[in-house]
């Protein structure tokens, strides 16, 4: 039996005729043989109404390949569930049932994921039936959805004796605002805007996503030289700030108060410096298909550049001096460890996966923008543990700077100004985009109906991949770890939620 | 302890100026919307059609009005605006008291500068936040984790998050409300000991802002709670919520409004020459 | 006829004739009052009325012999003392078995019960009185048999058998031990180590204690309050009276084994009661550590004889005098109050309590105060016994000799330790059981408890209150009779030391009445000036919902329960409690089940008696290996034993 | 006039201790290169909440309103037996040491007892953490105490605190040394300070103190807040007490010395607060347990070269 994929480069896109529609037992044999011989990941799986009936879309991503591979199927209100065999498509399936009443059957974890109808049926959010710890002892500690300090609302249940936590389940969807719904029949004035609230510490990593995705759909929409470094100048100091301010988190999570005062401030810098660029500080209004809303002109590369040195240098030092303090040390060393082998089943992504020995990153494996070019080697940890996390943060905030600076010096010139065309994108076609966001794997899928309109628009955050994995880091922890756990993931709740 | 130490010294005294000096904005920065509606075209909309968020509102009189309270500040009308109707200032200082207040028809600086004399009398020197997620995409708590870092140090302006909602005298509210954090920003606000107060941080919980018109979310917080303060802004620039919180103490006294702008360029141009670059945008 | 015998006779003349009404079954089933939750039969009736008239005319005797102003009869005034708990105790667990003895108990079932209670109430008063070795130790076995008898009441559960059982072998081993001591008064060491393990089997002590949680848990809550808080006590009444009196040359030696064995013995109390679910079982390790406790006073003060301190000594006596009392009365309490719980919920284990405040307002109210009390905080009747302790541990470890300053810097660390673990049990127990929300369905029955339980409850903290406030003048008391007692160990004149320690312990504990009334009247100035004079608290404050971070459907298993409030404790005290734990832990993604359960089996079951059995049994397989049967097997074991018997006799 | 002093002494600390708190916050944000809060911002907190109203949840009972008062009265009642300013407390008898730590004790059960009573998993955590902890440094506290009263052979707070002179600094300054050491690990414990708690987490799953209190608004978390303060002064006033020889002063300069060495100790704890990274909540009983080894040590010290 010959394999039956559509084949893409990230990001691509290819008409919708050459995507196979296959029988669902054909999808499925084929779907689990290339993520066991091809050691493919599962990157979306969703379901999405066409015409009157109901097709599945699965997009595996081949890392060794570089190669993205596209398949459907149609079924009728229910299908097997992917998840027994392999626990990548868990979360998806979830959300399938969810959003469309699709029942997977045999999934093993059928719960709502976000409290949106249809296929959740409880009347509050974050009430569902909870993993029980039997005994008369056990309690629960559910935290949740109002945390204690200035972060996003989801529910957190804990299966505890005392101090120690026998399981963790993680329960969301507080921020869900319909994101997608939103987006179909677009792109219209608030397409741009939504990418970019997606998730809001990642906008420039969304608005480039979505700026490749379009381009991919629109021959004509295409991005200069010039551009492509400036996207990775806004993506590089997204980076920077968000994993500055995590490393200045993990910090206050073990109360080593100088490098947590330190790294919040020094991740205001960077933000600072995207607002030179585009007068926000989280890159809003920065990338736009096609090109960028703001020039970098010569002034301010001249003013970024030394702040940028002299940033640069005050954060190796706090996280020197982070490191070099046993203290903090021994709270990360074997905290909240992800095996190699759970990291794998989960199909984790980004940073979390990188420190559980999973050598995956979209700029290595399948480069994109300015990365085709420049190739980027990913950094990667074996332990797992809230040191894995913290190292990978540390390596990949080297690389940025060092990334950053010659960008800097030498930019491309300044083309022609030529205006970007009116968007018209191309009718029933299909296009995968996918970026590596600060945490991780970003994928977008748009499907476009006969007008060039979203028929269907997908978004898959990386936090989608991997809430299920901080769960799993939590099992057999002391609970008062859990902060500092769940900080070194820092997932996202409103990108999970949209 | 002697790295700490020297650490320490590299890193520096590195606390803003805010608010003994007003502070200076990114170049780029989309503050105050000013709006000259006597250069307004009777028969153009281009700022109409390309608003995101619908705050623009083309008035009987002809002119237009440009809600603070929708705006997102992206400044896709000023741009599309042909003859100059709008225009963003760097200023950041955006709260009002009311609602109705947010509503911008001209370039004036009309907003109510003292708080209830309870606010002022109870929090002016100890204000503690418990601050709400409701919905939104996170970018509003960011910016309000911000002020807990030494650039601006709320701590040292008598402003603290706290932990619990028994604890707090103000609930700081970030996002359009979705639907699912209804209930959970009920029973915030009632597990507050009174006098308990509201902030709405961001254009989100003012009126939904760009999710306004979703499914999922209620445009806005305003009708489960009355905001005691509104703060526009996607998401608002710290500064705008340092400003936006000591006026709510009744401790930031505003210079009077016709000088504000030109004063705050000249500032600018007299801190440049002296400051470097990060000091400068830090603050 | 003293007013004692008198008591005693009439007790058993109830006792006797309740049995006797009771198998006939017309004035059985007679009905003398009817209460909302049961009937009080003649027989019973009886029973009663014997049970506290008899108490009752003790009570003058007593009270002249505690408040006589003379020296002599201080072997009096130590009988009053142990006969104080007693009385009070069975006047109140007596009242209470009316209540207990509901209608679900057939009217023979009752009569046997008053029977066996009259009995033992008997036997007890026989014990204190006894002052020839036969009666005492027919009074002694008595005592046993007749408590055995009340442990086994509810006998249809297998549990309560096996503890029952127990409890039987722990007695006749005790009493079988007694009896050699007073038959084998020429060996004194022998003397002794049979009376210290006799009596010690009695009182609690360290892994004799074995029978101890198992019987009170079985027996029925009245009984268990007349165990833990009368009978125990006599294991230490009979060292008093017939190990030391006779022989005062033992004195340092009992100073120093009442020491050795009571701090263990009070540390692994508390220990062990750290983690009991069974509210029951977590006061029977209560009683085993303040045996210890008034073990240590009692050895403290022998010692200090032995180092001629005879204030440090005084005020080990005094103390350990109050803590007697103070321990009997509130774990008397304690058991009452734990049975209003049980009457409410149908339920015993803490883990699954919770809430009971709101259902038993006054239940809750007594518990928390006698629980805080029994763990020994100001003002608690232990607190006044336990700072005398501190104050002579103290003095102890301010003297030059390092021989003074190990047992008494010892003595402190453990009183210190004892005090502080003891507040987390029972700040555990009081928690779990009253406050926060009902963890089950049981804790949720809301069942009537009869008044009559409660108005039990109630005198036990009057009587409690009274001695609060009496124990500045009965600590110079419990001086005198022990310097009356054992007169003859002390070598110096006594009396100056004696005024100047009596004259200590008044101001000490009435200082700290002082205090404690200081700190009342702070509250109720602070309380006053909260109420009146901030703006926002004169209004009644809304009733809401505990902070639980704005969650749609908070339950009841979002509390700590009380194995999790003391989990980080018994973890790190693992190594010496050794908890059982049967943990299902979930595995793989998507897990089906997991479980947790905890259990701490008794450390001396775990360390000595089964070890111990094992080895008896064993030895015992092997013996019986000999006993083939054949004749050949015997001739030959005949001819080694010559043959070794020749080899010694040349060898000699 | 030794009286008055003594009577000083106690009147500024009932009105410094919220300053000894504010002054170390203030420090620890100077530590990290910030202005930080401001000196007097326990005061400010404090006025505040006992001029705001408060919310109950109905599940608690009596023990919840009443113990902030109850803590706060045993705590007032606890510090009249202290020597402030080196001057014998004029209410010292032998044994007040036992009364001052067992109305604490009483204090912070009650708490305990109150935290509990919300039914709340938080509080539920920081009691069992607080009982937990506390059990430790109670036995390292009372070890300390068993030092004192062998050095001055005195059984009272005053005696035993103004007793611990020149003499030991002299004779077993070691021993002495050891023992301060080990009673600054106990002040910072009973206090919920870094290492052991971190007084400015707002993270539910990892607080102490926070936790247990979370459920109080109003004017029972202000006196809460003036209490914690107020036991914070207790002991860094223990601590200086233990530290300065007491005949050197007396009158005035005493009172200015003492006042003085509390807030020289606010800055040592502040500086401890900013280099040191907290304990992982199961190493934090073998630090504790550090306090009655240190103690011992210094004991069998003492009884060689007594």
């Amino acid at each position: 039996m010959a394999e039956q994929f559509l084949i893409l480069r990230n990001p691509g896109a290819a008409p919708l005729s050459e995507l196979p529609i296959l029988p669902f037992d054909e999808f499925r044999s084929q779907a689990l043989a290339a993520i066991i011989g091809r050691k493919a990941r599962v990157v979306a799986f969703f379901a999405y109404a066409h015409g009157a009936a109901q097709r599945l879309l699965l997009i595996l991503a081949s890392d060794q390949e570089g190669k993205l591979l596209l398949s459907s199927s149609e079924i009728e209100g229910a299908f097997e569930s992917f998840t027994p065999s392999s626990a990548q498509f868990h979360w998806f399936e979830r959300e399938i049932y969810e959003q469309h009443g699709i029942m997977p059957k045999g999934h093993p974890w059928l719960k709502p994921i976000r409290f949106d109808s249809p296929g959740s049926n409880a009347d509050e959010p974050g009430v569902c039936e909870y993993f029980r710890l039997a005994g008369e002892a056990a309690h629960e500690v559910a935290v949740g959805p109002v945390h204690a300090g200035v972060i996003e609302p989801g529910h957190f249940r804990f299966q505890c004796v005392g101090e120690q936590v026998y399981f963790l389940e993680i329960s969301l969807g507080y921020q869900h605002r319909g994101i997608e719904k939103m987006l179909r029949q677009g792109p219209d004035k608030k397409s741009l805007h939504l990418m970019e609230t997606c998730c809001g510490d990642s906008s420039c990593a969304y608005s480039g996503a979505y700026a490749h995705l379009l381009e991919s759909l629109q021959e004509d929409l295409c991005p200069t030289e010039r551009t492509q470094v400036m996207r990775m100048i806004a993506w590089e100091l997204e980076r920077l700030a968000n994993h500055t301010g995590d490393m200045g988190a993990l910090a206050n999570d073990v109360a080593f108060r100088p490098t947590m005062a330190y790294c919040g401030r020094i991740r205001g810098e960077f933000l600072n410096m995207t607002a030179e660029l585009c007068g926000n500080r989280f890159g809003r209004g920065l990338i736009r298909p096609g090109g960028m809303g703001y020039d970098i002109n010569d002034a301010i590369v001249a003013k970024l550049l030394p702040w940028l040195q002299a940033s640069g240098k005050e954060l190796r030092n706090a996280l020197e001096l982070l490191f070099s303090r046993a203290g903090v040390l021994d709270r990360f060393e074997n905290t909240g460890t992800v095996d190699s082998k759970t990291a794998a089943n989960i199909g984790m992504v980004g940073i979390a996966a990188r420190a559980s020995a999973q050598k995956q990153d979209l700029r290595s494996y399948h480069p994109y923008g300015w990365y085709r070019e420049n190739p980027y080697e990913a950094a990667w940890a074996e332990s797992g543990d809230v040191y894995a996390r913290a190292l990978i943060r540390y390596e990949e905030i080297k690389k940025s700077l060092a990334m950053l600076e010659p960008a800097l010096k030498k930019l491309p010139p300044a083309e022609k100004n030529a205006a970007t065309p009116p968007l018209s994108l191309q009718p029933k076609h299909i296009a995968v985009s996918m970026t590596e966001a600060w945490r991780g794997e970003l994928c977008l899928c748009a499907i476009t109906d006969e007008q060039g309109r979203f028929e269907q628009f997908k978004i898959v955050d990386p936090s989608f991949h991997n809430w299920y994995a901080l769960a799993m880091a939590l099992r057999g922890e002391q609970i008062s770890n859990f902060p500092l756990c769940n900080k070194s993931f820092n997932l996202s709740y409103c990108g999970h939620d949209l | 302890m002697l790295e700490i130490l020297k650490s320490r010294l590299l890193q520096g005294y590195r606390a803003g100026k805010f608010p003994r000096r007003a502070p200076v904005m990114p170049e780029r920065f989309l503050g105050l919307p000013l709006i000259d509606n006597s250069l307004c075209q009777k028969d153009c909309s281009a700022c109409l059609q390309t608003c995101p968020a619908g705050a623009i509102q083309k008035e009987s009189d002809g002119g237009i009005t440009l809600d603070c309270g929708k705006c997102i500040f992206c400044g896709k009308c000023a741009r599309a605006c042909k003859s100059g109707v709008i225009k963003f200032s760097r200023q950041h200082d955006l709260a009002a008291f009311e609602r109705k207040q947010l509503l911008r028809r001209d370039a004036s600086y009309s907003y109510e500068l003292q708080p209830k004399p309870i606010i002022r009398q109870l929090c002016g020197r100890s204000l503690k936040i418990r601050q709400v997620s409701a919905g939104g995409c996170g970018a509003c708590e960011l910016d309000f984790n911000v002020l807990n870092t030494l650039a601006w140090d709320m701590a040292r302006l008598h402003i603290q998050v706290v932990a619990s909602p028994r604890h707090a005298d103000c609930l700081l509210v970030t996002g359009p409300l979705s639907k699912n954090m209804l209930l959970a920003l009920k029973k915030t606000y009632l597990s507050m000991p009174e006098p308990a107060f509201v902030i709405a941080c961001g254009t989100c919980p003012i009126s939904g802002g760009i999710f306004a018109g979703s499914e999922a979310v209620c445009d806005g917080i305003e009708e489960v709670l009355k905001p005691d303060l509104y703060l526009p802004g996607c998401p608002p620039h710290p500064a705008s919520i340092m400003e936006a919180l000591l006026r709510f103490m009744g401790r930031q006294m505003r210079p009077m409004e016709g000088d504000r702008e030109n004063k705050a360029q000249k500032e600018d141009k007299a801190q440049e020459g002296d400051k470097k670059p990060e000091d400068s945008l830090k603050a | 006829m003293s007013p004692l015998i008198f008591a005693i006779l009439l007790i058993i003349f109830a006792a006797l004739l309740c049995l006797l009404l009771s198998f006939n079954e017309r004035s059985a089933g007679l009905v003398v009052a009817d209460f909302s939750s049961g009937q009080l039969h003649l027989p019973a009736l009886i029973a009663l009325a014997g049970t506290i008239l008899g108490l009752l005319a003790i009570v003058p005797s007593c009270a002249i012999a505690l408040f006589r102003d003379t020296l002599p009869g201080c072997g009096e005034f130590m009988r009053a003392w142990f006969l104080l708990p007693i009385i009070c105790v069975g006047i109140l667990s007596a009242l209470h078995s009316i209540a207990y003895l509901d209608k679900s108990f057939s009217p023979l079932r009752r009569g046997v019960y008053w029977f066996f209670f009259n009995m033992t109430v008997a036997m007890m008063l026989l014990v204190t009185q006894a002052e020839h070795p036969v009666i005492f130790l027919l009074a002694w076995e008595g005592m046993g048999l007749f408590s055995f008898a009340l442990i086994m009441f509810d006998y249809k559960q297998k549990e309560n058998m096996h503890a029952a059982w127990i409890y039987f072998l722990a007695c006749q081993a005790g009493g079988a031990l007694l009896m050699l001591m007073f038959f084998a008064g020429a060996f004194p060491l022998f003397v002794f180590i049979c009376g210290m393990l006799g009596f010690g089997l009695k009182a609690g002590a360290p892994i004799l204690h074995i029978w101890l949680p198992g019987s009170y848990q079985a027996a029925p809550a009245p009984a268990s309050v007349l165990l833990s808080a009368g009978m125990i006590n006599l294991g230490f009444l009979g060292i008093l009276r017939w190990l030391v009196l006779p022989d005062p040359a033992l004195a340092p030696l009992l100073g120093y084994s009442l020491l050795i064995c009571g701090m263990p013995g009070a540390l692994l109390g508390i220990f062990f009661a750290m983690p009991q679910k069974n509210l029951k079982r977590l006061l029977a390790y209560s009683s085993v550590e303040n045996m210890g406790l008034i073990a240590c006073g009692l050895g403290f003060g022998f010692l200090s004889i032995h180092w001629q301190r005879a204030d440090i000594a005084l005020l080990s006596f005094a103390a350990a005098g109050l803590h007697l009392l103070g321990h009997s009365l509130l774990k008397g309490n304690l058991f009452l109050l734990t049975d209003h719980v049980y009457r409410a919920s149908g339920e015993l284990n803490l883990d699954k309590l919770g809430g009971m405040q709101k259902i038993l307002p006054g239940t809750g109210y007594a518990y928390t105060l006698s629980a805080m009390a029994i763990s020994g905080l100001p003002p608690g009747n232990i607190f006044m016994a336990e700072i005398l302790l501190y104050v002579a541990a103290a003095r102890g470890i301010a003297s030059d000799k390092l021989s003074v300053v190990a047992p008494s810097l010892a003595l402190f660390l453990t009183l210190a330790f004892c005090g502080v673990l003891a507040m987390t049990v029972f700040s555990k127990a009081s928690a779990a059981i009253f406050l926060g929300e009902p963890r089950s369905k049981a804790a949720r029955r809301n069942l009537a408890v009869p008044p009559l339980m409660k108005r039990c409850g109630i005198a036990f903290m009057v009587l409690l209150l009274i001695f609060l406030c009496g124990s500045p003048f009965l600590a110079p008391r419990l001086m005198h009779a022990f310097v009356g007692q054992y007169e003859s160990l002390y070598s110096a004149d006594l009396g100056a030391e004696l005024y100047a320690s009596a004259l200590d312990a008044r101001r000490l504990l009435g200082l700290v009445l002082s205090c404690v009334l200081l700190v009342g009247m702070l509250f109720i100035l602070l309380w006053r000036v909260r109420r009146k004079y901030l703006p926002y608290s004169t209004a009644v404050p809304p009733r809401r919902f505990t902070w639980d971070c704005g969650f749609a459907q908070p339950t009841a298993r979002m509390q700590y329960t009380g194995t999790a409030f003391v989990q980080p404790l018994v973890e790190l005290f693992a190594p010496l409690l050794r908890p059982v734990k049967k943990i299902l832990l979930p595995r793989g993604l998507f897990p089906k089940k997991a479980s947790y359960e905890l259990s701490c089996h008794d450390g001396s079951e775990q360390i000595f008696w089964r070890p111990l059995v094992n080895f008896t049994v064993r030895l015992a397989i092997f013996s019986h290996r000999l006993q083939s049967g054949h004749l050949h097997l015997y001739v030959l074991m005949l001819i080694s034993a010559l043959l070794a018997l020749f080899i010694w006799g040349f060898a000699m | 006039m030794s009286m008055f002093v003594w009577f000083c002494g106690l009147l500024l600390s009932l009105l410094l201790c919220p300053l000894l708190s504010g002054l170390i916050c203030k420090l620890k944000g100077i530590f990290v290169g910030c202005p930080g809060p401001s000196v007097w911002q326990p005061y400010y907190d404090i006025i505040k909440l006992l001029r705001k109203g408060s919310v109950y949840s109905q599940t608690t009972t009596w023990v919840l309103p009443l113990a902030p008062l109850i803590s706060l009265a045993a705590m007032l009642c606890a510090m009249l037996f202290l020597p402030f300013a080196f001057v014998d407390s004029p209410l010292a008898f032998e044994g007040d040491v036992i009364v001052f730590f067992y109305f604490l004790a009483g204090a912070r059960v009650i708490s305990v007892l109150a935290a509990m009573d919300t039914g709340s998993s938080f509080a539920g955590m920081g009691a069992s953490r607080e009982m937990q902890f506390s059990s430790l440094a109670e036995l390292g506290m009372f070890c300390i105490l068993a030092f004192l009263v062998m050095t001055t052979g005195n059984f009272s707070m005053s005696g035993l605190l103004n007793g611990a002179g020149i003499l030991i600094w002299s004779y077993s300054g070691t021993a002495l040394l050891l023992v301060i050491i080990a009673f600054f690990i106990l002040l910072l414990s009973e206090n919920c300070r870094v290492p052991i708690d971190d007084p400015d987490t707002h993270l539910e799953l990892t607080m102490i103190h926070e936790a247990m209190v979370l459920d109080y608004g109003g004017p029972d978390l202000g006196i809460i807040h003036y209490t914690a303060a107020l036991k914070l002064w207790l002991f860094t006033s223990i601590c200086s007490l233990i530290i300065v020889p007491a005949g050197l002063f007396s009158g005035f300069s005493g009172l200015l010395l003492f006042i003085l060495a509390q807030f020289l100790l606010g800055v040592l704890v502040a500086i401890v607060e900013g280099t040191a990274a907290r304990f992982r909540f199961l190493k934090v009983p073998q630090f504790l347990l550090a306090v009655p080894g240190l103690t011992i040590i210094a004991i069998i010290m003492l009884l060689l070269f007594k």
